[in-house]
């Protein structure tokens, strides 16, 4: 329906909430007839609560998976906040899906890099789900997660546990410093990857994190040789409508709500840095 | 109880909120009600530690979401709590009274009294005699904001 | 089809057709003519060639609601709630039609289209005014633009001595002008008294400059030429081509409703998020993008500069940093000799 | 979105009778966040609090609202009920629908509506309260008394013996006060001087006692427990440790000036002690009249000092102290009758003022305690009483009567009658006002016994004729005219606050009526303490007292004081300003109009382009603030805001109200 | 075109210069000459290639003093031209805590009031090519010939009843001082507005602030709006909402003049950057007035150590509601 006007939110209602860490929480959306609408990895949707307000969020479910829609949210903001507070049986807006996703169609038939820090597992969860429900299409995967302490790792036991059983698949984990009970790595997420020393041959790295760490694994895929056409990321911006027009979120003549937020290092090298 | 049908019908009730300072005007509330007198029941009280807390922002708030009438109660001068906070709130509040009457408010919608303690009768007198005024004004419209008012009459 | 009014007959038009409908048209309002709903006894001004905010209210309203809601317990309630109606916008000048013509781009052709604009968009039969008298604002001129025509019209009205000469150009233009019926005499014969008209001259040289910018995002220039700037948004408000917006909730937990309203990519707060970064959070940064924007982004997607000269900001702007500024500094003058 | 419980007492009848307890309840379900509501007959009760500690538990709420009666009544009950399971006390909101509803309103149909929006409005408020911490504060032992006076010298002594340091900060050379200008004490008639002055020693004795003698308070920063004072200590150019009071510089100093102990009837030499018995018996240099200040030479004293006591290089010192807790005893001033024309005070010498007309009693006093006319040294045979000068009188002076005034004349009558036998006396008065122990049988001995003409009337001018004062008056009982020529008038001046009472207040940060009375913080219940926390008020500094009344009051705000000295820790203020820096400018309004001098400019780092930007922005000291608000209303960005009654929760409080009409 | 007074501007230049190029200020704030002879734009000059721009004449209406708030992050001393309201919009800043003395050099300049080109062009009633100035009167130069109009009736909204024309501080007076004036009819709109209806009053602001876009200019270009963020940004609570509801209109217009009780210096600059030309000085001025009325004369700007009226009070006040 064209007619239809694109800010208008369809009726969602919120399965059940997850408390991930102490502020970030998993929703998991299911719209009036099932899924509100289809979509590809590194999409994202409008979420709503009147009268808070709407905010963007990536959505961190597969899209094999057609149940609901999943939202892991960080408590930054009013909407976030509000979102935070609601519980099972609560009905909210949505719409979408907005923005271009992964290129999974370019990335078939290569190894795959995931690297992700704190929140920033969310969008990369739904292309780690996509490739191992279409895993004859790729190849080796390597998951490099970390965060500041283990509280602070999203989906646990979904990571450390079924990820980690997928064939070809290594999942790497990381905190920030040591803590009680942690046996696992202890570093940064950027010197982790450059200590595991990743071939770039026939590899394509996916990565999404907060910004300082996204600066410094971009140094490290450079010194490990990866080229920027192999380098993949996604932007976060202050978004209203989702459909580039509200001009908030570009970056020079890109719109990071429809153009983007997926981008690969050499297309984001030649848009300005505003972001 | 809908607002738009309050406001047509002949038995209009006016919304008067009045802000009180906890340690004079709010106690001269309670000695109002420890005595038995009584007053209308437009009026609503929100408790405020003391008249300097009372900002003018409040009041353009009450009005746009509906308020006929806005009364800010505090200690008599000398009185404060806090030593000077209804000195300040006497300056603060006679220039706002006198620019929201410049914008076009009649003067009997935004009025400050300086009620104490031991004032429960004043209280009472005060709170009647601001209803009546609003009563005889009838209601606001200045400032409020039709959409809430959709709202509200629905509620 | 062409018809023609006495002046004086005029209000007699104008309240016959908001008979029908809204009418929006210049309108004196104290001190400043603004583009605005026709009411009984209002001061219509055809004379003033330039509006102070342009007339892409009526396309994109500055706040317009679109949708109502009901929450109660879990339950929320998501009510569409537009309200367009066919409205008749009467004396749009030419550059503001071809600034019009820029935002149908961007709310109409680029994928998905806003439905709320379009709607109004196709609601609207636009009267387009030619100009007899440029103000000293005016450069249209350096833009291409024909003060005497608007291409985009539905009507094309052409103040004359003593009448006005209306032609239809559409299929809604015919429409409204034989709704008028006897008001409006047969004009088939009449011809427009075109003349040429002179908009101020600033030697512009606008050939190349959005292929030219696309490697000057970090070009000095930007470090002066913003400093000025009081970070208002008079400028994209009273812009014929800005049109970003807001999206806001009015109402209490338990109803109220979603607007979206006009916002300006001159505020800090337009693209500050959540969490706190800001990824224009100078005035540099904003000066550039709006600048960027119209002579850049907007002509790298669309092909065409988006200014059509109609003179508000240089007008406007309490501190004179207007488009042409931005102009010549970036094309090599001014600034650059620093 | 919180978790909100209702509870709705209803107070026996007191709230369900006018209020709809069910319909309130079924309206408190329908809130945003309400997930429990409740009512319980008597919600204060130890049943009624079990509700909502259990109710708080199974329903897991995290805010609390209680439709109860007034907060000012059982906020604290309430909020102990929600810490005992385990909330913080601040996430309870209370709707007071009993003083301000039920209590108010005539009946359900009027009250319901009302409480419902109340209750709205505090969930509203609840939803965005947060978890406060009232901070714990440190109590210095320490107490401050301001004023020397018979109040402060009982409130020093009663501080002293519960085992507290004391300091008496008296602005005169000797502490005393207007006590030890009195000749005897109504109704004993006992001699003033000869009860005073054991009490005075003693306090300089007591070893918990330190006189600070010509000094004044210079400034008071601080708040309850922790009050920061300076005092000024003001240059006596005596060295009090070696100074014996032995008397020779005042005997031997050749100039003189007009003695303010003795209401200038007398004068005292420029190297004095105010009276006899001062403690402490140091002199002090009054630098006006010396001659070695003014002119540069004499020095006698100096030369004349045994122990060689004289130091013209001594400074004034500002000594800084903490203290606990502080009394204000500042005591009152006479009214100067100049005023009133009609009187022709200032004019004739025997036109004197009730306390001038006590130090000629005095035998220490001008005329050596011989009652005398001071124009011609003969005893006066008539003298005139004129009761209210500046009392009682609406339309020209104070509202309020200055109670010790018909006491004290029927005294003076006494007295002079003893003194002079065939003396008369005539007062003229208002009413006679004689509430005390033994008042009305002092007041009708003078009358009766003592040959007192009272007359109820009004005196219109006095002037002298020959050698007496021409009074003339009406007697309002009769109408009639009357005329005494009179050897002496004595005018009962009203009782003022000092001069310096509204410098003081504003000093220790208390505030007075408009009489510069020190304002109590209840009249009936809390006579002693004032609104500031931590400072207590004793004697006439308040409002006009006789002597017993002085001193019942003075171990009152003792008892008050140690009570505060007593405690290990004070509980301070939960509900204090914040600011928020990154959004404060710094313009720093907000500390100019902070009462408690809470707020101070703290320089921040904040990143800017590459590099590191300083720059001032407000600090709240939580110790200090005390939660008025006023800063949150100065401050034009919301950047400082006050926990408790923020800004988003007033709002949400109006929008609440709003909702519901 | 306008007649520049080559001989002014080269003294404001000549001391200006021998600062900026003596390394004494690192930026001078200034005007130089927009596109049209009618407009003086901020200058913001740093060497002397920059002052040959400099202009000083009739239409150097902008305060510069604001532009302080920005461009001292950036650098250790300024120097700016200041006329009588740029010199109190100074002492704003300088109270509110947002500049230190000496970070700035002031040069002041007595102003003789700034030309409007609407009352230019109205005067002329057609194509204006250009005007010269002479002793108080203006010479309109257009295409039929000559016209000539005293100045008085030529000046700016914001300039007709400047009570102050002289800077109240600086570190170097230019030129010799204008005087202080009347202003008589400072309070006219004022006083005419009181004397009508409470209904007539609220429909003339209604219209008035319906033309409102938001566009926050009077806020931007206001001494006394210096806060880091606006009680309109502020999300908790949310003071003010978007819509451009009459009620919202009102919220902003009556917020913003109230926070400038006591601190408005009557510049005047809101009412000249709206571009819908709202009577906004009105609003400032009403408060002007009341507390001059109530609390004593006080003129916000003329004297940065004198206690702003509502940062102090006295015991004995008067109110503008019954206290009884």
């Amino acid at each position: 329906m064209s007619s239809a006007n694109v800010l208008m939110p369809q009726q969602a209602t919120i399965l059940d909430i997850t408390e991930e860490t102490p502020d970030i929480k998993t929703l998991r959306v299911v719209g009036k007839e099932g899924m509100p609408f289809d979509f590809m990895p590194g999409q994202c949707a409008m979420l709503s609560l009147p009268p808070v307000g709407e905010a963007i969020f990536s959505i961190t479910s597969s899209p094999t998976c057609r149940e609901c829609l999943e939202f892991s949210i960080k408590d930054v903001g009013n909407v976030s906040g509000a979102l935070h507070g609601l519980v099972p049986g609560q009905q909210i807006g949505i719409r979408g899906p907005y923005g271009n996703g992964f290129p999974v169609e370019k990335m078939k038939g290569k190894d795959l890099l995931f690297i992700g820090g704190g929140i920033g597992l969310a969008p990369l969860r739904s292309l780690i789900g996509y490739c191992f429900a279409h895993r004859e299409d790729y190849g080796q995967i390597d998951i490099v997660y970390g965060a500041r302490s283990p509280a602070d790792l999203i989906r646990k036991s979904e990571v450390k546990e079924s990820w980690a059983e997928e064939p070809d698949t290594n999942v790497h984990l990381t905190v920030d410093a040591e803590f009680p009970d942690w046996d696992g790595n202890v570093g940064f997420v950027p010197t982790y990857v450059s200590e595991l020393g990743f071939s770039p041959e026939n590899k394509i790295a996916v990565t999404c994190g907060p910004p300082i760490m996204i600066k410094f694994v971009l140094q490290a895929l450079d010194k490990l040789k990866f080229s920027p056409e192999q380098v993949i990321t996604t932007l976060e911006m202050r978004m209203k409508c989702g459909v580039g027009k509200c001009g908030r979120c570009n970056l020079g003549p890109v719109y990071v709500c429809k153009d983007g937020p997926v981008f690969s290092l050499d297309q984001l090298n030649a848009l300005p840095a505003e972001y | 109880m809908s607002a738009a049908l309050n406001e047509t019908a002949a038995g209009w009730e006016p919304l008067i909120v009045s802000f009180c300072c906890n340690w004079c005007s709010y106690a001269g509330g309670d000695l109002a009600g420890t005595s038995r007198m009584s007053y209308p029941a437009n009026v609503k009280v929100i408790r405020v530690p003391c008249s300097g807390r009372m900002n003018p922002l409040f009041v353009l708030r009450a009005f746009q979401r509906g308020a006929d009438g806005v009364l800010v109660a505090g200690c008599h001068p000398g009185d404060c709590h806090y030593t000077s906070g209804n000195y300040q709130s006497r300056r603060r509040l006679s220039a706002f009274k006198r620019l929201v009457e410049f914008a076009g408010f009649e003067p009997e919608r935004f009025e400050v009294r300086w009620i104490s303690s031991s004032e429960g009768d004043k209280f009472a007198e005060e709170m009647t005699s601001m209803t009546e005024k609003i009563k005889a004004l009838g209601p606001n419209r200045k400032m409020r904001d039709a959409r809430w008012q959709s709202v509200t009459s629905k509620v | 089809m062409k018809k023609v009014i006495a002046r004086e007959k005029l209000p007699e038009l104008w309240k016959s057709l908001a008979a029908k409908g809204p009418l929006f048209l210049p309108i004196q309002e104290g001190p400043v003519v603004l583009f605005q709903p026709w009411q009984e006894g209002a001061e219509i001004n055809l004379d003033a060639v330039n509006t102070a905010v342009s007339p892409k209210d009526v396309f994109l309203p500055r706040e317009e609601t679109y949708m109502q809601y009901r929450c109660s317990g879990k339950q929320l309630e998501l009510i569409p709630a537009e309200n367009i109606e066919p409205v008749t916008a009467f004396g749009v000048h030419p550059c503001d039609l071809k600034a019009v013509e820029m935002l149908d781009k961007v709310y109409i052709d680029q994928d998905p289209p806003d439905a709320l604009y379009k709607k109004r968009r196709e609601n609207t039969t636009v009267v387009g005014l030619s100009c007899s008298e440029p103000d000293p604002f005016c450069f249209c001129n350096e833009f291409g633009v024909d003060p005497a025509d608007a291409p985009g019209a539905d009507v094309m009205a052409h103040l004359k001595n003593g009448s006005v000469l209306l032609e239809a150009r559409t299929d809604k233009g015919k429409a409204l002008l034989e709704q008028a019926g006897d008001l409006l005499q047969d004009g088939s014969k009449e011809t427009a008294e075109v003349k040429d008209v002179k908009t101020a001259d600033f030697g512009l040289n606008l050939e190349g400059l959005p292929e030219n910018l696309k490697e000057r995002f970090e070009d000095p220039v930007w470090d002066e030429l913003y400093k000025s700037c009081l970070g208002c948004g008079v400028c994209t408000y009273v812009c014929p081509t800005c049109y970003c917006f807001d999206v806001e909730d009015f109402g209490h937990e338990g109803e109220g409703q979603r607007f979206r309203c006009w916002d300006s990519c001159m505020y800090g707060h337009f693209t500050a998020m959540a969490g706190g970064h800001n990824p224009r959070a100078g005035r540099k940064e904003r000066v550039r993008q709006r600048f960027m924007h119209k002579l850049q982004y907007y002509p790298e997607i669309f092909n065409e500069i988006a200014c059509v000269g109609c003179g508000r900001c240089l007008r406007s702007c309490p501190v004179n940093l207007d488009i042409v500024q931005a102009i010549k500094a970036l094309g090599g003058e001014t600034v650059e000799q620093r | 979105m919180p978790r909100t419980g209702v509870f709705i007492c209803h107070c026996g009848s007191n709230i369900a009778g006018t209020v709809d307890i069910d319909k309130t309840v079924e309206a408190s379900r329908n809130f945003p966040g309400v997930v429990h509501a409740d009512e319980y007959r008597y919600l204060c009760s130890e049943m009624g609090q079990d509700i909502i500690t259990k109710a708080i538990k199974e329903n897991d709420l995290d805010r609390v609202v209680v439709g109860t009666c007034s907060p000012r009544m059982h906020e604290n009950t309430f909020r102990k009920a929600a810490a005992e399971a385990g909330l913080n006390p601040y996430l309870l909101e209370v709707a007071n629908i009993r003083e301000h509803c039920s209590w108010v309103h005539k009946d359900m149909e009027e009250a319901t509506p009302k409480a419902i929006a109340l209750l709205r409005a505090a969930a509203a408020k609840a939803a965005l309260n947060e978890a406060l911490e009232a901070p714990r504060l440190d109590v210095e032992k320490r107490a401050l008394v301001i004023g020397g006076g018979i109040a402060g010298i009982q409130a020093a002594l009663d501080i002293a013996e519960a085992g507290y340091v004391v300091d008496i900060v008296e602005k005169d050379p000797s502490i005393g006060g207007r006590m030890a200008q009195l000749e005897k004490t109504f109704p004993t008639l006992d001699c003033s001087a000869c009860i005073l002055t054991p009490k005075m020693v003693e306090a300089a004795q007591h070893p918990n006692i330190n006189l600070l003698t010509y000094s004044e308070v210079d400034e008071v920063k601080g708040f309850v427990g922790q009050f920061d004072v300076k005092i000024k200590q003001k240059a006596r150019y005596v060295d009090p440790v070696k100074c014996t009071g032995c008397g020779i510089c005042w005997e031997k100093c050749p100039s003189k000036a007009s003695s303010e102990f003795e209401m200038g009837l007398a004068k005292r030499k420029s190297i004095y002690v105010p009276f006899a018995q001062a403690v402490p018996m140091v002199p002090v240099i009054d630098r006006d009249s010396c001659l070695y200040f003014r002119k540069g030479r004499c020095q006698i004293c100096e030369q004349e000092c045994p122990p060689q006591a004289i130091d013209y290089e001594q400074q004034d010192e500002i000594i800084e102290r903490r203290y606990g807790a502080i009394v204000v005893a500042t005591g009152f001033d006479q009214l100067d009758p100049t005023i009133y024309g009609e009187y022709g005070y200032g004019q004739h010498p025997d036109i004197l003022t009730g306390l001038e007309f006590e130090r000629i009693f005095n035998a220490s006093g001008p005329t050596g305690g011989k009652v005398v006319k001071l124009s011609d040294g003969k005893p006066p045979k008539k003298v005139v009483f004129i009761q209210c000068i500046g009392s009682r009188d609406k339309a020209r002076g104070m509202n309020y009567c200055s109670k010790i005034c018909c006491m004290y004349t029927a005294k003076q009558a006494i007295l002079l009658k003893e003194k002079v036998p065939d003396a008369k006396s005539y007062v003229f008065y208002i009413d006679v006002r004689t509430g005390g122990k033994g008042y009305e049988e002092f007041q009708r001995r003078a009358a009766e016994e003592y040959d007192v003409a009272y007359m109820r009337g009004q005196v219109g001018k006095i002037f002298p004729e020959d050698d007496h004062l021409v009074v003339r008056g009406i007697d309002s009982l009769t109408n009639r005219n009357i005329e005494i020529k009179a050897d002496m008038v004595v005018l009962a001046a009203a009782t003022v606050a000092r001069a310096d009472a509204p410098e003081v207040g504003r000093l220790v940060g208390i505030n007075s009526d408009s009489y510069h009375f020190f304002n109590e913080a209840h009249p009936k219940l809390k006579p002693v303490e004032t609104h500031t926390a931590g400072i207590f008020i004793a004697g006439a500094c308040q409002a006009p007292k006789d002597i017993p009344e002085t001193v019942s009051q003075a171990s009152a705000a003792a008892v008050k004081a140690i009570g505060l000295l007593s405690k290990e820790k004070l509980q301070g203020e939960a509900c204090t300003a914040e600011v928020i820096q990154s959004e404060c400018s710094g313009c720093l309004n907000c500390e100019a109009i902070c009462p408690y001098t809470a707020i101070t400019p703290v320089e921040i780092e904040e990143r800017y382009k590459d590099g590191v930007l300083k720059r001032t922005v407000a600090e709240v000291n939580p110790a200090l603030c005390q939660g008025c608000g006023s800063c949150a209303v100065t401050c034009r960005s919301g950047s400082i805001n006050l926990k408790g009654f923020s800004n988003d929760q007033i709002m949400a409080e109006v929008d609440a109200i709003c909702l519901q009409r | 075109m306008a007649e520049r007074n080559i001989e002014s501007v080269n003294k404001v230049r000549e001391a200006v210069s021998q600062d900026l190029l003596g390394g004494r200020i690192d930026l001078l704030l200034g005007w130089e000459k927009g596109h049209y002879w009618w407009q003086s734009r901020p200058l913001f000059a740093r060497s002397e290639e920059d002052l040959e721009k400099l202009a000083w004449d009739s239409f150097c209406a902008v305060n510069l003093s604001r532009y302080l708030l920005e461009e001292l992050k950036d650098h250790d001393k300024i120097g700016v031209l200041v006329k009588g309201c740029d010199a109190r919009a100074f002492n704003r800043l300088l109270q509110d805590n947002m500049v230190k003395r000496d970070q700035v050099i002031l040069y002041g300049l007595p102003c003789p009031g700034m030309l409007d080109y609407n009352r230019l062009i109205e005067k002329a009633g057609g194509a204006l090519l250009g005007i010269t100035e002479e002793n108080g009167r203006v010479i309109l130069n257009i295409e039929s010939g000559e016209q000539e109009a005293q100045r008085d009736d030529l000046l700016l909204d914001k300039c007709k009843d400047c009570r102050y024309p002289d800077p109240a501080v600086y570190d170097q007076l230019l030129f010799s001082p204008q005087g202080e004036k009347e202003g008589p009819e400072r309070f006219k709109t004022v006083e005419e507005l009181e004397e009508m209806s409470a209904e007539e009053r609220f429909g003339y602001w209604e219209k008035e602030l319906s033309r409102c876009l938001r566009c926050y200019a009077c806020r931007q270009a206001c001494p006394f709006c210096s806060c880091r963020e606006c009680f309109v940004e502020q999300e908790n609570p949310r003071w003010q909402g978007r819509a451009y509801q009459p009620s919202e209109n009102f919220m902003f217009h009556l917020v913003r003049a109230y926070h400038g009780t006591g601190r408005c210096i009557d510049c005047g600059e809101c009412e000249r950057s709206c571009p819908v030309d709202i009577p906004l000085q009105e609003l400032n001025r009403k408060l002007i007035k009341d507390i001059n009325e109530l609390y004593g004369d006080y003129e916000a700007g003329l004297d940065a150590e004198q206690e702003p009226p509502l940062l102090t009070y006295r015991p004995d006040d008067p109110a503008a509601f019954s206290e009884k």
